[in-house]
Parts: structure tokens; sequence; C-alpha cells
């Protein structure tokens, strides 16, 4: 074995004496065990490999014992979590897959590239499942905008999203953006993808075969996004430091090309397994694939095409660079292949082969350079149940009394500063700057509750969105984690469609501290019952932690990515009013609910009580009942009503075609409570006149509450409660407020 | 008439307008790749949107010396229909076929929503089933679509008629003139910058683009004498 | 041998990232600047050492590529 | 005062850009270029007359806005 590849790397001894392995994140227990799996003393590139295989990112080490505590399988299900994405079932031989995952960090340092490169990751995990990427969706947080640095790092977090979907010419169509000081410094940027598939093509990410060749596909490696705290420093001056470590860039001609070409090979029908260099890159692909198949591999580093001079086996095991894909396929098929590559202008190199001794096997300049078991790399990272306490801030909020506010006298101003609110107001600014339409299947754009692309060939669509409401799972995480998920849903049946299955992203502060470790137990807990009762599993997902300020952690933010099916593209709805005379129902009851709201935040600054609840039996009786009516052509517009509760909701209704609505109901609550509670599993319908008895009496036969609030029409929003005028204006002032309050900021 | 849908290394409106020829035209129509050497079959060649060649460099200065752009001129001197949509007008000005330039937005910003377009020249090969002056609604996805040229080229391009598509309501990019598409001296070649095969069905909010497609039809089959499908 | 290309917007022309940058330069108080244009700047590497050859083999890259002169100027400079 | 600034991507940085340029150049037959890096190319007018202050500005200029000095460096000239 050879000791080391370069002067400057650490010996084995330097490694355990000066504890070394500290700095790649690798604990003293942990390194005893790799010792021992290793049956002898880790070198440099073996540390390193082990320390990435083994971070929570790969192993899951922290999160792994609440993951299990989601469902993750149900009728539909072809694939659950375990692969690079996944499947859903939506009959006819066609499948959907989808995933979401994170890319903070990079995003906080580098905004666009990181932004850019976290749509590239997402798009290469479902393209080499074999599925053709149809949409993207973006899930945002940001500190507030009248902050410099945070107004920089949306417009070029945006921008990096929009640069690449553009060029690789997928459809963003979905995400959501919301600003809260808890995120400043650490931004959330997750974003999604979902793929079409037919099952027969669905791919795996296994080394199957001993004796067959490994190909990597590709650009060059460079020394990007190698940690800088995974080096061993010492020997190394600030100057040659900064030039071993690189900010990943985005290259989405590249991954285009890629992409083509990966899925004319799967069509071809000759690759064996493939998998595509994400974290960790060739590390974590070698060995997750030779470990899925039960055997193992070996690499001959000088075959990796390689962007800079002197590269060592440790940099280009760790390297991140982009758009690099590792498949494996019979030797026979080596020139077919390449030739598939080579029609889309790249090249394909051999450079590994699939083993039977379970090792991964590297090879560099004529030497061994490491040898390490795959199982211990891939399964045998310990688990850890972290200590979990409840938090005071938790405690404390169980007494704060969110009525108590003196009663806002002024809703008309109210409900302008509510949709003035960057986090509800229009995100046209966003959203304009992306493609939505790429592709000609976007039946509804970005702007209403959920989007919606049909599938060519069939009546079939998707409808699609990202919800996750970070105050409330901040001040209940169990009741939040159970909205994020009933809210989804909720936008999915609103679009039409029947709500299949979610993918979700656990975005929270240092696993470390018992409290944030709290937040994740009982987020978990909540999102799993809320997709044990609406039957939406959860087949993938993304764990981001250690998301951090200087003021502590973020709001604990498990994003919720959901994917429905909608039957007939004749049943596709949107959240707009139609027309004028059209009767409007509130379904669902108001309760006495500011805790989290928007309306706490925006016109009286804070973030506290408890959350609204949600009853999930409640929830789906709301589902069925609406998708029902929907399917049977009864209803012209559905909105969910949530950020801004029923004030907001019939503002927002209205923007779309330009339509007032006059409103007059009754109510037992004080009326600033009535209109800007946010009490969950309500819904705004529109309905034609004639239609409006037949749809009372089938909510009603439902055993849904519903209101008869009023009608559609004029150019003002006028809403009187018990017989008093609460809000009236012209519902061009409310929309002035709305839409221009994320352009005015971005000046 | 059969139809060309040409296909760079980074195009990816191609199978958009693929699928507009197939939807409202039932026509056959082919993908044909950057590198081919001959477009002798095809009676019009669409040049599609997207980002060939990534829009490194400049957007259309890449694709513009592919192999098969030296067929489009010979196709566009034989009098056949071309159509350059978004990057596919972009390539067609790089390559100079039509004149004028492309440059960044005034936003500059990419910038994807419906415009409304009013047409100046109802009598072009693809744009024969519109009214003159008519104002059609069609979505534009770019961010160099802010169309440029000399004061000496804007003046022929007026008095020979070339302006097919100006932004009628707000312009959008900062185009010269409120251009959004021209076509050459003779008429058989356009470029725009919005997307009429975006705009084909209801399901997609707007069907005014798909006479881009149908007038191409009429126009052919009026110069080969068939029966129009008015 | 080394080729530096430099590609700017035609004076004439509009260059709207150059206002805009200048714009952002006003507001971050450098009230100095009166004017901004922005261009390209293209490091090529050349294997060759035929001063004249490269010359006219650099001009031809400009000429059919790296510049619209429609809408740009390009010069460029040869060293080693 | 003019000063002119050079912004190009750090040297281990991966430049799509560059990259594709040499591609294409390659197909068109410019086989000696082995290598392109593109970078940014501003020129501002300054309206003053101190060269040590000018000099410090621009720095700063660079440093907060014209360059993104995480993935690009940056040089500049002064003139007149
Ligand atoms: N929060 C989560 N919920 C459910 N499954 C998850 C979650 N996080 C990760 N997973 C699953 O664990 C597997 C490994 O995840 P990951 O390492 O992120 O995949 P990749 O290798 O594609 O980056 C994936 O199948 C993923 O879907
Ligand atoms: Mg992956």
């Amino acid at each position: 074995m050879a000791q080391q590849v370069s002067a400057k790397e650490p010996t084995i001894e330097q490694i355990a004496e000066q504890k070394i392995y500290k700095q790649f994140g690798v604990s003293d227990s942990e390194y005893a065990l790799i010792c021992e799996f290793m049956g002898r003393k880790p070198n440099y590139t073996e540390i390193g490999v082990f320390s990435v295989m083994w971070s929570e990112h790969c192993a899951y080490k922290n999160s792994k014992p609440l993951l299990r505590r989601f469902p993750t399988t149900g009728p539909r299900v072809l694939m659950g979590p375990g692969e690079g994405a996944g499947i859903v079932d939506i009959g006819d031989n066609q499948a959907v897959v989808f995933k979401i995952e994170s890319h903070n960090h990079p995003s906080a340092v580098e905004p666009y590239q990181g932004a850019a490169t976290g749509v590239g990751g997402i798009i290469r995990d479902i393209f080499s499942m074999g599925s053709r990427p149809i949409a993207l969706l973006n899930s945002l947080r940001f500190g507030k905008l009248e902050n410099d640095r945070v107004r920089y790092l949306f417009e070029h977090v945006v921008s990096g999203i929009a640069g690449y979907g553009n060029c690789i010419g997928i459809p963003t169509v979905a995400g959501e953006v919301m600003f809260d000081e808890s995120y400043e410094g650490n931004p959330l940027v997750n974003a999604m993808c979902v793929g079409l598939i037919d099952h027969d093509q669905i791919q795996r990410g296994v080394a199957k075969g001993v004796g067959n060749p490994v190909f990597y596909v590709g650009p060059a490696t460079g020394r990007d996004g190698i940690h800088g705290a995974t080096f061993a420093s010492e020997d190394l001056t600030a100057e040659s430091e900064a030039k071993r470590s690189a900010v990943q860039v985005g290259d989405p001609f590249m991954e285009k090309l890629v992409m083509e070409a990966t899925l004319e090979l799967i069509a071809s029908g000759i690759v064996l397994g493939i998998q595509d260099m994400g974290a960790a890159g060739l590390t974590c692909s070698s060995a997750e694939m030779a470990s899925k198949a039960g055997n193992g591999m070996e690499l001959y580093l000088d075959e990796v095409p390689q962007r800079e001079e002197g590269m060592t086996a440790y940099e280009m095991m760790l390297s991140e660079s982009q758009e690099r894909m590792l498949f494996v396929t019979e030797p026979q098929h080596e020139a077919q292949a390449k030739a598939i590559f080579e029609r889309w202008g790249l090249h394909c190199a051999k450079v590994g082969k699939v083993t039977d001794d379970g090792r991964l096997r590297l090879f560099h300049k004529g030497e061994e350079v490491a040898d390490m078991p795959v199982k211990a790399l891939v399964d045998d990272c310990p688990v850890y149940n972290k200590p979990s306490k409840v938090p005071d801030y938790y405690l404390q909020n169980g007494s704060v009394d969110t009525n108590r506010y003196e009663q806002a006298t002024d809703l008309t101003d109210a409900l302008k500063k509510v949709l003035g609110s960057p986090s509800l107001a229009s995100k046209e600014w966003v959203y304009s700057q992306y493609d939505y339409q790429v592709r000609t299947s976007t039946a509804v754009v970005p702007g209403s509750d959920a989007a919606v692309v049909t599938i060519r060939g069939t009546r079939k669509a998707l409808a699609m969105t990202t919800d996750c409401n970070g105050r409330y799972v901040y001040l209940d995480p169990e009741v939040g984690g159970r909205i994020a998920v009933a809210e989804a849903a909720r936008n999915i049946v609103c679009s039409g469609g029947e709500p299949l299955a979610i993918t979700d992203n656990l975005n929270f502060g240092s696993p470390e501290k018992p409290e944030v470790f709290w937040q994740m137990e009982k987020a978990v807990d909540g999102m799993a019952e809320a997709c044990r009762f609406l039957e939406t599993p959860v087949i993938g997902g993304n764990v981001s932690l250690y998301n951090e300020n200087a003021k502590g952690a973020i709001y604990p933010t498990p994003v919720v990515g959901m994917v429905g099916l909608v039957h007939d593209t004749d049943h596709i709805t949107t959240q707009e009013f139609k027309a004028e005379g059209d009767v409007i129902f509130l379904l669902g009851e108001t309760k006495a609910e500011l805790g989290g709201s928007e309306f706490q935040y925006a016109v009286h600054g804070v973030t506290e009580g408890r959350p609204p609840e949600l009853d999930l039996a409640t929830e789906q009786r709301l589902h069925k009942a609406v998708l029902g009516l929907i399917q049977q052509g009864l209803v012209a517009s559905a909105h969910d009503l949530s950020e801004g509760g029923l004030a907001a909701a019939l503002a927002e209704s209205g923007f779309g075609r330009g339509l007032g609505a006059t409103v007059d109901f009754q109510s037992n609550l004080r009326p600033d409570i009535a209109l800007f509670s946010e009490s969950q599993s309500r819904i705004l319908l529109s309905v034609k006149p004639e239609q409006a008895d037949k749809v009372a009496s089938s909510l009603e036969a439902a055993g849904v509450p519903a209101q008869r609030l009023g009608t559609v029409g004029g150019e003002s929003l006028t809403i009187k409660i018990n017989g008093h005028t609460a809000i009236a204006a012209p519902l061009s002032e409310f929309r002035k407020e709305w839409k221009e309050a994320i352009p005015c900021r971005m000046k | 008439m059969k139809f060309a849908v040409l296909v760079f290394p980074g195009s990816n409106c191609d199978i958009d307008m693929l699928k507009a020829v197939e939807d409202v035209l039932q026509q056959p129509v082919d993908y044909v790749w950057y590198t081919s050497t001959d477009l002798s079959q095809y009676d019009a060649i669409l040049v599609p949107g997207g980002f060939s060649y990534g829009d490194y460099l400049r957007c259309g200065a890449m694709a513009q010396l592919a192999p098969v752009m030296q067929e489009v001129r010979k196709a566009a001197e034989e009098g056949k229909f071309v159509l350059g949509v978004c990057n596919g007008f972009q390539i067609l000005t790089e390559a100079g076929l039509l004149p004028g330039a492309l440059i960044r937005n005034n936003s500059l910003k990419f910038r994807c929503h419906p415009v409304d377009l009013r047409v100046e020249n109802a009598g072009t090969g693809f744009t024969n089933d519109y009214e003159q002056g008519e104002v059609v609604r069609i979505p534009i996805a770019h961010g160099e679509g802010n169309f440029y040229c000399d004061d000496e080229t804007l003046a022929n391009l007026k008095k020979n008629n070339q302006i097919v598509f100006r932004y009628a309501g707000d312009n959008p990019n900062g185009s010269v003139d409120n251009i959004a598409g021209i076509c050459n001296e003779k008429g058989n070649v356009v470029g725009m910058m919005p997307h009429p095969e975006r705009a084909v069905s209801e399901l997609l909010g707007s069907k005014d683009g798909a006479r881009m497609f149908t007038s191409v039809l009429n126009a052919w089959r009026e110069r080969n004498g068939a029966a129009s499908i008015r | 041998m080394k080729a530096t290309v430099y590609v700017t917007i035609k004076e004439n022309v509009l260059d709207p990232q150059g206002n805009a940058v200048q714009g952002s330069l006003q507001t971050l108080g450098f009230n100095e600047v009166s004017k901004v244009r922005i261009g390209k700047y293209l490091e090529l590497q050349l294997d060759t050492t035929d001063r004249a050859e490269a010359e006219k083999q650099v001009k031809a890259m400009c000429e059919k590529l790296l510049a619209n002169t429609v809408v740009e100027d390009y010069r460029f400079e040869l060293e080693g």
C-alpha cells in the first residue's frame, strides 16, 4: 500500500497522532471504528473517502432513526427512498419520478453558482433513473429584503436557478419564497425536479456483473468543491490552499448534452447500472453502486479525465465537479456507448472494473493508493440517537394569548400590509425570470396554488407544489409538520389533482443542540402522521442540517414537495375568479388562530403563540369533497387558504382577471381575526350561480362546513362582516401593494 | 408539405416546434441534426429556440457556423420558407440571413411572459393568415431579445416592409422601434423573438400562434397550386 | 503564443449592462464614474510560434466567431 | 482619467464559456487553439485627476461590485 501520493499529504502516523481525521469531521470513536473495519490505520486518501461517506450528507447518521418513521410504501410506489429519486405509478405503463435536494451552504457563499449547481444536481438525479425531466420547482428562504446582502443573495440565487433551468430547457413551474430574519446569513435553496418514465426503462445505480467495465462520462474533474475544512492545512500556505479547492461552477449546456446522451444510452438497453456523481462525487457513486450490487470496484485514477495538473487521488475522489456520471455496461457494448456519447460531442472514459471482493480499490500512478471495504463505507457508519430537549421558547409560547393584540381598526390598510409583505406578495419578479413554458406542457403556470404539467399523448396531467411554513414548524414542530403535508395536498387538490406522494427536504439547525433535535423529531412525526393519513408516502428526500447563523438556528423548515395526478385535463382548476356573478363559498371552519400568521408578523411584528390546529380527518373530508366537485365540473375556481387567511385569499383570487368581489358573512369572531386567522383545512371556491345550490347541498352531504360568502364581480373588494363593512377599496389598490412589494425593494 | 426542425447542441424548443407542426398542421416534420448537409427534401426550415451552445460567447454565434447553416442559406436563396424563433432568430441574424443583432434585454433580466404583438406585415409566408394590424397574444422567453440595428438598416426595414411584428404594449426588452420580428427582403425568411409554437392551444393559454403555421402551409399550397386550407 | 482579444460594444450601440453598472456604482457612492462600457476579454493559448500566421488566424477567428461586427468592435494583442 | 478593469475567472475555476468556444474553434478548423479563457473588460471614465485616489476607488469598486472575488480575479490599469 502506498503511503501517500503527494509529499504534502500527512502520513498515516501523522493522521493518527495529530488526530488529523478530526479536521474531516471524523470523531475519535469513528476513527477507531474505521481502523477496525480496515484492519489497519487508513491513509490520507482512505480517511478522506471514509469521512465523506460517513458524513451526515451521505450517511444520515443523525437523521436515519427519524427517517425510518416515514411511511414509504403504497400501492402506487414503484421505488421508494434509496435510489436517486422515488418513482410513483400513474397508470398506462407510465410513472412519475421526483426528488428534492438542498444547496443551502454553497448558495450562501456563491449564490449564483450555488443555486445553479443545486438545480443541475437534482436534474441528474432524475435522468440518471432513465427518466425525462419535465419540470423544476424550488423552495427558497431568505432574510429580510431590507438587508443588502440578503438582496444580493436573493437576486443571484434566482438568476442562478433561472440560468441553469432555462438553458437546459426544463421549465421551472412552481416554488415558494419566504423572507424572515431567521434565515439571514443562511438562506435555504431547495430544488426539486419531476420526470416521466415508462416502467420498463427504470434504471438503478448498481455495479452489476463482475468483470464489467465502469465508465465515466462528463467534463474533466477539477479541484471543485473539495471542502476547505477537510484540508490538513498545516504545511499548506494560504496560497496553495486557495488553489486547491474551487467553487463549483455549473455548465448547463454540458448537462444538456450529458442528459440527452444518457437518455439515449439508457433507451439503447445496454446500461446495467448508472448513477450521477453528486455529493462526494466519484467516492459516493462508486461505493454506492458497488454496495447495491453486493460487489466491489477497482478504479484506475489515471484514466479519470482531469482538468488540472497534479491532482492527487484524494482530490479526484472528493471533487464535486459537476455534470458527471458513472455507468456500467458489458465489455462488448463499449463501442456502442462511446458512439452515443460522441454523437453528443462527449467522451466516456473507462475508469474501472466491477470486482467480486467487496472492496473499493484505487490505483494511481502504478500503485494501489487505497483499499477499503465497501460495506464499511456505505452501511457501517454509526447511527446516533441524539439527545432531545423541549426548548424553553416552546413552553413559554404555550401561555401566549394571540388574541390579546389591540384590534386593528383600519382593516383595509391591514390587508394592504399583509399583501405587501414580501413573503405573501406576488412572486412574479422571481418566476418571470424562469422559462416556465419550455416543452409546451405547462397548463397552469406559476402563480396559482400548484403548477400543472400535461402529459403528451394522454388526457392526464401532473400537479406539483412545494410547501412549508417555517413559522408554524418553529412554534409547534409536530403541528407544523402536519400542516406542511396537508397544505401541499390541499394545493394539489385545488388544482384538480389527486395527491400521490411526497419528497421532503429537512432543513434544520445543528442536531448537536437538543432543542434542534427535538424540532426534527417532532416535525418528522407530524409529517409522517399526515403522510400516513392522507396516503401520500415519502418516496425520497434530503436532509440539510447545521443551518445556523450568528443568532442561532434557522426556523425548522421541512419542505414538502408533492406531486398529484390530474386524471383528465378537463379537471385542471386555478385559483382565479372566472366570471362576474359567480358565487363564492368558504369551505371549512374559521377559528381564532393568529399564532404564526402573516398578520401577526406584518401588523404586530411578532411570531409567537401556537400555530393553527390541524385535524387530519377534517382535512381529508375537505379534499375528497372538493376533488369530487372539480371532477364533476362544478367548480370555477378553487384557492387554498393559507398565509393571510380569508382576506388575502379573496384578494388573490381576484387579481388574476381583475375581478373584485362583494362578500357579506356572519361571524362571532372579532373582524380582524375572522379575516386574517390562518385556520387550516379551508378552501375558497367560486361556482356558477346556477350550480350554487347543488354545490351547497353536496358539501353538506359530505360533512364539509360551507358558507356562501357573496359574489364575484365589480372593480372593488368589499367585505362585510355581520352587515358592517370591514374592508372596501378598489381591487387595483390591493393589487398594487401585492405586485410591487418585491420589485420595489429590488430596485 | 414537409418541415425540418433544426437541432443544435443546446436547442431546447425543438420539441415544441415539432409538436406545433404536428398538432396544428398534421404535416410531416423531422428533426434535422446540425451536421446535416442536405435539406433538399424540406419545404420549410424551422430554427427553434433554446440555448444553442449554451448561448456562450453570444447567442447564436456558434450555431451560425454549424454545417447545416450552409444548407439553410441555400434554402433561403431558393425561396423556401425559413422561420427562426428566439434563439433561432438570433442564429439567423448571426448568420447574416436577417439584418441587425439581438443584444441583452435592457432590464438585464431573462423575461418570460405573454406579450401583445401587432402584425405589421400580413403578407409574408408566415403571416398571411393574420389581418394586417391585428394584435395577437404570444409569449416571450428570452434574456437577449433586444433588437438592434443602425438607422440606415432601420430605414431599409421600413421601406421594404420587413418589419413583421412589433410589441403592441410595453416593449419588454428595449428593441429598436419596438421590433419583435422581421423578414428578409423577399419575405420568405422570418425571425422573431416571441414563441408562436407556445401559443397553439387553449391549454397553453393562447391559440394565436397557430396561424403562423397555417399561414405557411397556405403559402406553400398556393405556390404549388394546391387548395389552401383556409 | 498567447493572444488576448478585446471585444467591446460599438460606441453608438446602447450598452445596457454598462449603464446598469454605472448606476450601481453611483448608488454605492462612486460618483466620480461618469461612464462605463463593458466588453469581453478572451485569452487564447495558441500552439504556434509563427507570429504572422497567428495574426492572420486570430483575425479570422474574430471575424467568424469572437465578435459580431454589427454591434461589436474587436482588437487583439499577441504575446510570446 | 480612464480605468480599464480586467475581470477573469480564477485559474482553477471551471470556465464553461471558454471551453465551449475552444470546442467550436476546433470544429472550425482552428486546431492550434489549445485553451480559451473568457473574462470581462470594463472601461470606466473617472472624473478625477488624482491618481492615488483613483487607484483606491477603482480597487474598492472591483471588490464591491465589478468582480465576484469568490470566483473571479481582477486587475486594472489607469491612464490619463
Ligand atoms: N428526508 C428524507 N426523507 C426520506 N428519504 C430521504 C430523506 N433524505 C434522504 N432520503 C433518501 O435517502 C436516499 C439517499 O439520499 P441522498 O444521499 O441525498 O441521495 P443522493 O445520493 O441522490 O444525493 C435517497 O433515496 C433519498 O431519497
Ligand atoms: Mg444523487
